[in-house]
């Protein structure tokens, strides 16, 4: 037969692809986290430092393990477990020792990812996952808050970091409340200021409610994030605290504290996000977020724990696949 | 001798192959309930072992008599009586442990495990059989017992059976004794086993495929 | 709400694919010099395949019928040369299986002048009855010229207690590359006029609406120029966004009304068609010229001259090619259609449809294939989907070969695999292709010729 | 094959019934039996059990009697066990009334908590605490019977005021108890069922001098589950 | 009404029977396969529930105070004979009832979220009224605990989990997971 | 306690004993149920621990699948391999008396008898390259060897050999007919092991253009039909097709004697299985 001309593909329609890809989202989402980053750097110096670089090496080199040779190369390649890594650090107390950190990103790729088929195929937060396995597990160290220093103390590293494995880590002496530790159990108010600038204890990433909405921020104008799910959170969990506030204003912190502490902005903007692990429709986004903001304010407000934006999206995680299945958009010309 | 080793064949995959943990996957809320420390999981388990070794015995001795209607009520009824036994005799000897036990102990009659034995086994075999095949099972779910719950207790409390094992700066695992550890821990047990039957089965074959090639090569040298 | 923000009228979801139109949209349409061997498929339309009223050594002139229609939804075939019929058989489609074909070897010494008389003479269009007007459509051979090649005819048999109120042409032209319906509608509007109200007097509808998308400022200005006072037309410009051009897409955005799955627009009192078929009709009636060419763009990265052509039926693509100066060397992939829904051409030697808008080639920048990365499940495609579909999910089942849950619990078949998706999908998952693969499947499982289980 | 064509015969109902009534007989008897043979030793063990912790909670005290609260007194207890509406009246050698060991029960960061406090009355002292059953987290909320500076702060607490837990090391008060870090909601909890053990008890409490007297009943002295304690036993030490 | 409010939330979320308790697993981990029987499946399950509660609060109030070394075999062979009894009754009045529901019965009867429940009701002390919301909160939250599992496994059906890891084992660790997210319930409504 | 309380245990027991006796016994009386005995008799072979390990919601609903053939018998974890051989044995009753029925493919033409005219590029699946102008395959109706086959197999018998063609392993198909379902060119076909005579190609075409498109399609020479007994073998669309029902068919020398001369080995003499794991050169000459 005369074929001359060059064997033809076939290959499926469209042709024509948006730019973004998927290793292009995450990258998104590493520029959006930057300002954080810096800033835990800033205010919690070396120890800072170096729970990021052990978290995301753990996540990065567990992933590489646990990941089929042929798909490695694009498991590491898109980003997504460095990713998990950096947040799953930005959610721990800078005084953690580093091989707790090491642990629980191993946990988060783990148990949180790999073990559910790799990237896209996993029902629960990896970050979130590896830090409720190690709040489960080390309460108390990760309960344990250092105050900010500032940047002329870069290389002051606390000493509970470098515990050996398996061993306490030596607790600092100037160990601090975070501002809803404070509240909670001790009902004192941090003023709104410290919480925007964000030189108050906490997590390495939670701290600054300003540098969090700029984050946000950007992802909400790249179009990376589903704006239904930060918005849903910020009005349900500012109306329920609110609600509250006005019942008993000395017992329960004002709406703006809500929002501006703990981990809420830092968990509404990059983790309930997480596309992975929330709902597809847009109803379901609204009811995921409903759901978030109204846990987080009922387990901050009347559970145990001063912090239950954690344990609020690992819930709505775990009821995602239901809330997809029952909220399918109304397909054009069906009722 | 034939029966002594069928027997003792009966014995031995409970502890393995047919392991009412790892394979059938029974019993699970005691096995994850009173875990947290090595030694309730072996009073645990000992106290399996003589219910499912009483009731076998009975019913097996009794199988002609048991009408079919109400085998399951009259099974129940058996396996209840050993445990209130064994209930009040821990209550007597160990007041500590069955305090820690808590429900689990009563618990025990609703073992799937042991009403699993009986109509599986014990109402069609002998007593020997029955007997044996209760011990295998009972020290097969015995082992699994202990394995789950040295593994919580060593990194939950850094101790074994009580005993201290790394000294004063050991930081515990406390998930590992709280519910979510004893699921992981039991998932990621049989997720070991799984990985081992199959590398075994694996080796086993690649060992068969060895030993044909060098049959084949054999009858090649002498022809 | 939306057309508050937008310009042009929309319907929601959709996506916006640059629309690469700069390439072809000034060239004026030229003609194909005739070649030497002619295909013609039977089966080139939706329906049944026509039957074949000649024989092997036949003369036939350019225009002849030569298969007639074959039941209601089937159509008729006219030779596009004079020449000989050298072959009844099967020959290459363009995708690649074989079909039933006429093979027809041009006479070199023929003029191909078109004679109406080598059709039955036609009546006045304006004497027709409905009747009358449809057969003479069905004999025209004229189907869809808007790509899915569904007989015309069928369309204008309203039946009993239905009324058309507003005959809708659709002029958006949405796919990328594409610009035969704006060379038409810049050169021949009077015919399109013309087609319009033949059309609309026959099926006694009030007013046309010709929807054209924004980026054609050029067809717009043209049709409202040459529109008389007295013709009930409205040239609607549309949001470019695709796909504007799909039926249900363009009642929405016109007639803000939702067409239920399952309906045909005839159910809300609408009649849809392309530019090229209303300029189809124009000449049939007026000329007595049945469907024996049609307007094809050639685009793409890998044509060297791109063209708008007016190219017989049954030309091999190759030939057409030829006439544009050929592939370029680095063409991996030509494409029939647009570059969204298009299909690839498997064989350069079948022959030009009459279904057939465009022939596009691509080379290896476009066509490398993209690394796939799981589905993150980031809801673009949901957002994407003018249907309201779920093709994240579609393609996760699609992947697991679950085809049958996908239309009990997705109604996969509601997908008219317009592509949006999958052009939205960072994860470069070929969305639409494993519903396809799905539709396929439960066609095939539904029709009762399966034979098999015995 | 035989065996299940066995089966399909359909027994009586007066087998079914027979066998049924049988069994229950059987295992009624056999329960009974290890009833009988374990009854001693288990009620020595609970009796034990809660004297060590009257004694925990009450220190001196060699007898106690379980009271409940009748028309408008406090009256003996005449029941074998111990359930949430009782209180205990610890006596001393020569069966002088000491003090009050009351319960509390409720809502800890986990489960319920059970708790025995012993209270003087005459001095409105609390003289320890006792946790009786929690199921707080090991490591954590398992501190507030661990750790013993917490325990300790129970001891000799005057009770003019409602107990309140602040952070460790932030007491300034006497009525203040210093909570356990880390474990705040826990301690938190134990204070706030003494707190409302106590509201409910102290109003019922006999007034001064009318103390319930020590009665040597014969039930008690013949049965092992006297409410007496022998002097002897080693335990006694725990309550410094 | 306080404490009978604190008993059910307890109950239902910090205290969740399958994954802090531990009862009721063999159903948990066997039939969560797919939504629809579980949801049904933990329908049933409250109903066997509340008949426990009240079969357990008549034979504690009627018969064990006589005799309350028979409790647990009393429980489990009343519980499971009246259970049976409706299985049997519904079976024969209403086959279409029977089918949603009643052909879990048997599968309930042996498991030990009712026997637990029983015994946990009389540790306690509980009362008529505390019994049934007990009895409520424990099925509200084996239910939840089974449609939250069932959602998340059929997800999973679709995804490629490693076959290594599929089965049990998974499904263990899915309810690793979901009771270490329930550990932030923690407290809740106790620790105000 | 008394003495009296010593008989309160065995009193209350066997009272409790009689009354649930008598309710039971009431009960199979006015309660029974009719349903399909072989559902009861499945039950009583099963262990009867309700435990739902099997994934269903107890025993009876496992025995109803059972019977209906929608689970393996080893479904059961808890049941021994005794109890589930016995089971198997119970159920395959009807079962083993059947004729043996089994998947075979119309194709034989792999990677090395047929080429491609054009390139597919995309998702492996033969279902989805079909869709995308046929997947390239220059025979329209051959085998495209993208295994949609061996993934729908829910027996797992179906494997690709190195010639992209699907191998059956006959004696474990179940006849399920998922294959045929799946199948984009609708290749498989369930036969009978006992129709030994075989026509492995589907192109409705003739002579040279056949030849032209796979060196194992069947170019309608008439051969078969021509050597085999008289009658046994006709031809339609230009394929082969032997008639069973003729009775002519045998498995002496005559009847095999029509797939010697086939130039192409389109019609091939099948034992169990039709194609080979590894290289096909083997079969083509055995
Ligand atoms: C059996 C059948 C009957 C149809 N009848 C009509 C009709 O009466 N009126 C009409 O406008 N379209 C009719 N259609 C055509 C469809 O509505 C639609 O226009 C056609 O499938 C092409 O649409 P597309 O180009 O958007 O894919 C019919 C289609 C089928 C399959
Ligand atoms: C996704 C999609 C896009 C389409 N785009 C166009 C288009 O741009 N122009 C057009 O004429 N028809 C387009 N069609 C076809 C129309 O839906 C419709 O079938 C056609 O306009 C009917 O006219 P016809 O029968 O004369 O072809 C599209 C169909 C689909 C499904
Ligand atoms: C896994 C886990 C278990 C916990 N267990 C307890 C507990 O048993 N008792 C308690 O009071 N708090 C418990 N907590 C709550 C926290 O430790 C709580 O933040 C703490 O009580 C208050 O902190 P602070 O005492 O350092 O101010 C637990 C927290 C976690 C994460
Ligand atoms: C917007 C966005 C948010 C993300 N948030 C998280 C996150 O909170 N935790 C995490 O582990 N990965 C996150 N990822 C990365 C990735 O989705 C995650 O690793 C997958 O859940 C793994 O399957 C995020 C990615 C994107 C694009
Ligand atoms: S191809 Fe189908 S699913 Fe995808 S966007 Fe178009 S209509 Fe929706
Ligand atoms: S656009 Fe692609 S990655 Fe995003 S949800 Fe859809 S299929 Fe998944
Ligand atoms: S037989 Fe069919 S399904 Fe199987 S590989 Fe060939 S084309 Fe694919
Ligand atoms: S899918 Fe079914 S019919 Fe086909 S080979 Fe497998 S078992 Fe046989
Ligand atoms: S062991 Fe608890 S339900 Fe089976």
């Amino acid at each position: 037969m005369k074929h001359n001309d060059p064997k033809l593909l076939l290959q499926s329609a469209p042709l024509l692809r948006q730019e973004l890809t998927t290793p292009g989202a995450m990258k998104e989402v590493w520029l959006a986290l930057l300002p954080t980053t810096l800033a835990s750097l800033w205010f919690f110096g070396l120890s800072a430092l170096l729970l990021i670089v052990v978290s995301i090496a753990g996540a990065v080199l567990t992933e590489w393990l646990f990941t089929d040779k042929d798909k490695r190369r694009m498991a590491i390649g898109d980003s997504s477990a460095g990713l998990t890594g950096l947040l799953l650090a930005l959610t721990l107390p800078p005084g953690l020792p580093l091989w707790m950190a090491f642990l629980g990103a191993v946990v988060s790729i783990g148990l949180g990812k790999v073990i559910w088929g790799g990237l896209g195929a996993n029902i629960f937060n990896p970050a979130l996952l590896g830090r409720a396995f190690l709040l489960g597990t080390f309460p108390i160290a990760m309960t344990t808050w250092g105050s900010p220093s500032g940047l002329g103390d870069f290389f002051h590293l606390q000493s509970s970091n470098l515990a050996w494995p398996f061993m306490h880590g030596q607790i600092d002496a100037l160990s601090a409340a975070t501002p809803l530790g404070l509240m909670k159990f001790q009902q004192q108010t941090t003023a709104i200021s410290s919480l925007f600038i964000g030189n108050t204890a906490g997590s390495l990433g939670e701290t600054s409610a300003f540098l969090l909405l700029l984050g946000g921020m950007y992802l909400l104008i790249r179009r990376s994030i589903d704006w239904r799910i930060p918005t849903a959170i910020f009005l349900t969990a500012a109306i329920f605290s609110l609600a509250m506030f006005i019942n008993d204003a000395d017992k329960y912190p004002s709406p703006i504290v809500t929002l501006f502490s703990g981990g809420l902005l830092l968990g509404a903007f990059f983790m309930a996000t997480d596309p992975v692990t929330s709902p597809l429709t847009p109803k379901g986004c609204w009811i995921f977020g409903i759901g978030v903001g109204f846990l987080v304010v009922l387990i901050r407000l009347f559970g145990g724990l001063p912090e239950g934006m954690l344990y609020a999206v690992l819930l709505m995680n775990a009821a995602t696949p239901l809330i997809d299945r029952y909220t399918q958009p109304r397909i054009f010309g069906r009722k | 001798m034939a029966t002594d080793a069928s027997a003792y064949e009966e014995m031995l995959k409970g502890l393995w192959r047919e392991n009412p943990t790892f394979v059938q996957v029974l019993g699970m809320c005691p096995m994850l309930a009173v875990t947290n420390s090595a030694t309730n999981a072996l009073v645990m388990g000992l106290a399996t072992l003589f219910v499912l070794v009483g009731s076998s015995l009975l019913v097996s001795s009794f199988k002609r008599w048991i009408p079919k209607q109400v085998r399951i009520s009259l099974y129940i009824i058996i396996i209840a009586t050993f445990v209130t036994v064994v209930d009040y005799s821990l209550l007597a000897l160990v007041p500590a442990i069955h305090k820690e036990l808590g429900a689990f102990i009563p618990l025990i009659v609703a073992n799937c495990m042991i009403l699993g034995r009986q109509e599986a086994f014990a109402s069609k075999h002998s007593i020997k059989y029955a007997v044996m095949d209760a011990i295998g099972m009972s020290l097969g779910f015995l082992i699994a017992l202990l394995a789950l719950g040295s593994v919580r207790e060593i990194l939950g409390s850094g101790s074994l059976f009580n005993v201290d094992l790394f000294g004063a700066n050991f930081e515990p695992w406390v998930i590992m004794i709280l519910p979510p550890g004893g699921f992981l821990t039991l998932g990621l047990l049989l997720l070991f086993f799984n990985w081992f039957t199959e590398r075994r089965k694996q080796f086993l074959l690649k060992v068969a495929q060895a030993d044909q090639s060098v049959a084949i090569v054999g009858v090649k040298d002498n022809g | 709400m939306f057309n508050l923000f937008s310009l042009g009228q929309s319907f929601a979801h959709g996506v916006h694919p640059p629309h690469h139109k700069e390439q072809t949209e000034d060239l004026p349409i030229q003609r194909v010099p005739f070649v030497n061997r002619y295909v013609m498929p039977l089966g080139q339309h939706i329906g049944i395949p026509a039957e074949a009223i000649v024989a092997v050594g036949d003369s036939v002139l350019r225009g002849q019928l030569i298969a007639s229609s074959n039941g209601f939804i089937s159509t008729a075939l006219h030779s596009p040369v004079t020449g000989k019929v050298t072959d009844i058989g099967m020959h290459r489609y363009v995708d690649g299986s074989f079909k039933m074909a006429i093979e027809i070897t041009a006479d070199p010494y023929a003029t191909q002048q078109f004679s109406a008389s080598a059709n039955a003479s036609v009546k006045a269009v304006e004497q027709m009855s409905i009747d009358e007007f449809i057969i003479a459509v069905q004999q025209s051979g004229i189907v869809g010229m808007g790509g899915a090649a569904f007989p015309s005819h069928v369309k204008y048999a309203i039946p009993e207690g239905q009324q058309i109120t507003d005959l809708l042409i659709n002029g958006a032209e949405c796919e990328p590359y594409l610009t035969n319906d704006h060379r038409l509608m810049v050169e021949r509007p009077e015919a399109v006029l013309r087609g319009c109200e033949i059309l609309r007097k026959q099926l006694g509808a009030k007013r046309v609406a010709i929807g054209v998308e924004r980026n054609k400022p050029e067809s717009i200005t043209e049709l409202q120029k040459h529109l008389a006072i007295d013709m009930p037309i409205d040239i609607v410009p549309l949001e470019v966004k695709y796909p504007q051009g799909a039926e249900k897409m363009l009642i929405k955005s016109i007639y803000n009304k939702e067409l239920a799955v399952g309906k045909l627009p005839r159910d809300l009192g609408i009649a849809v068609n392309n530019i090229g078929t209303i300029v189809a009709l124009a000449d049939y009636f007026d000329q007595g010229m049945p469907l024996i060419e049609r307007i094809v763009t050639l685009a793409g990265p890998g044509i060297k001259e791109p063209a708008n052509l007016i190219v017989p039926l049954g030309t091999p693509i190759r030939d057409v090619l030829d006439f544009a100066g050929g592939l370029s060397e680095h063409t991996r992939e030509v494409i029939m259609g647009g570059p969204m829904m298009g299909s690839p051409v498997a064989d350069l030697d079948a022959p030009i449809l009459k279904g057939t808008s465009g022939i596009l080639a691509f080379t290896e920048q476009e066509t490398a294939r993209p690394q796939e990365y799981p589905c993150i499940r980031c809801a673009r495609c949901l957002d994407a989907c003018p249907y309201f579909l779920n093709p994240s999910r579609l393609a996760l089942l699609g992947k697991a070969r679950l085809f049958s849950q996908m239309q009990s619990d997705y109604h996969v078949m509601d997908c008219v695999e317009c592509g949006a998706c999958t052009y939205a999908c960072p994860s470069n998952i070929p969305i639409v292709q494993h519903i396809r693969a799905a539709k396929d499947n439960l066609r095939n499982l539904a029709s009762p010729d399966v034979e098999k289980k015995k | 094959m035989s065996q299940s064509k066995n089966y399909e015969q359909e027994p009586s109902s007066n087998r079914l019934v027979a066998s049924m009534a049988i069994a229950g007989f059987i295992s009624g008897v056999i329960i009974i039996a290890i009833y009988l043979a374990t009854f001693n030793t288990i009620k020595d063990n609970k009796a034990r059990e809660l004297r060590q912790a009257v004694f925990k909670v009450l220190p001196n005290v060699s007898y106690m009697q379980k009271l409940y609260f009748e028309n408008n007194t406090l009256v003996i207890a005449k029941s074998d066990g111990m359930d949430d509406d009782m209180i205990f009246a610890g006596y001393d050698k020569q069966g002088k009334f000491i003090g009050y060991a009351i319960q509390g029960k409720g809502a800890g960061f986990q489960d319920t908590i059970h708790l025995l406090f012993g209270y003087l009355p005459e001095k409105q002292l609390m003289t320890g605490m006792a946790i009786l059953e929690s199921r707080e987290t090991p490591g954590l909320g398992d501190k507030i019977f661990k750790d013993m500076h917490f325990v300790g702060e129970f001891v000799n607490h005057l009770m003019k005021q409602a107990i309140k837990a602040v952070k460790k090391g932030t007491k300034s008060h006497d009525y203040e108890i210093d909570a356990i870090t880390g474990a705040t909601i826990s301690s938190k909890a134990v204070v706030r069922l003494m707190n409302a053990a106590f509201n409910r008890w102290s109003p019922k409490l006999s007034p001064l001098g009318q103390e319930p007297v020590f009665q040597m009943s014969k039930q008690t002295q013949g049965s092992l589950d006297s409410s007496q304690i022998q002097p002897e036993s080693p335990n006694i030490q725990i309550g410094k | 009404m306080d404490d009978l409010l604190w008993i059910f939330i307890s109950t239902l979320l910090v205290n969740n029977f399958v994954l802090a308790y531990f009862l009721g697993l063999c159903p948990f981990l066997g039939v969560s396969g797919q939504l629809e029987t579980s949801f049904r499946l933990g329908l049933a399950t409250t109903f066997v529930l509340v008949v426990t509660a009240l079969c357990a609060w008549i034979l504690n109030t009627y018969v064990l105070i006589y005799a309350p070394y028979l409790r647990l075999i009393s429980f489990i062979v009343v519980i499971a004979s009246v259970v049976q009894f409706i299985e049997m009754s519904i079976k024969k009045l209403s086959p279409s009832l029977f089918k949603s529901l009643g052909i879990f019965l048997p599968l309930i009867t042996t498991n030990c979220a009712i026997l637990g429940l029983a015994i946990f009701a009389t540790n306690r002390g509980y009362g008529l009224l505390e019994g049934l919301v007990f009895a409520l909160g424990a099925g509200g939250g084996f239910t939840l605990a089974m449609v939250l599992m069932a959602g998340i496994r059929q997800e999973t059906e679709i995804m490629d989990v490693p076959a290594l890891i599929r089965g049990t084992a998974f499904n263990l660790i899915i309810a690793g997971i979901l009771s270490m997210a329930f550990m932030g319930f923690a407290g809740l409504f106790s620790a105000a | 306690m008394t003495f009296l309380d010593v008989f309160t245990a065995p009193i209350i027991m066997t009272s409790l004993g009689l009354l649930f006796g008598l309710i039971l016994a009431v009960a199979y009386h006015y309660l029974k149920v009719d349903e399909d005995p072989r559902i009861s008799q499945t039950e009583e072979l099963l262990p009867g621990t309700n435990c739902g390990a099997c994934g269903e919601p107890g025993c009876l609903p496992f025995a109803t699948k059972l019977v209906s053939g929608e689970v393996p018998p080893s479904g059961c974890t808890v049941a021994s391999e005794d109890d589930i051989d016995n089971i198997s044995e119970f159920l395959g009753v009807d079962a083993g008396e059947q004729e043996k029925i089994v998947a075979r493919l119309k194709c034989a033409g792999g990677k090395a008898q047929a080429f491609q005219i054009a390139e597919y590029q995309g998702f492996e699946g033969c279902r989805a390259a079909a869709v995308i102008s046929g997947g390239g395959k220059g025979c329209s109706w051959g085998c495209l060897g993208l295994g949609d086959c061996e993934v729908a197999c829910t027996f797992d018998v179906i494997h690709m050999n190195d010639n992209g063609l699907p191998v059956v392993d006959a004696a474990n198909c179940t006849a399920c007919s998922d294959c045929v379902d799946i199948c984009p060119k609708n290749l498989f076909e369930l036969r009978p092991v006992a129709e030994q005579l075989y026509v492995q190609c589907n192109i409705p075409l003739e002579g040279d253009t056949v030849t032209a498109l796979c060196s194992a399609g069947c170019d309608a020479c008439g051969k078969c039909v021509a050597d085999a007994p008289a009658g046994l073998i006709s031809m339609h669309n230009e394929l082969p097709v032997v008639d069973y029902t003729s009775g002519l068919f045998n498995t002496d020398k005559l009847t095999k004697k029509a797939i010697e001369r086939c130039p192409t080995q389109a019609i091939q003499w099948l034992e169990l299985n039709q194609f080979n794991e590894q290289a096909d050169e083997q079969e083509r000459y055995s």
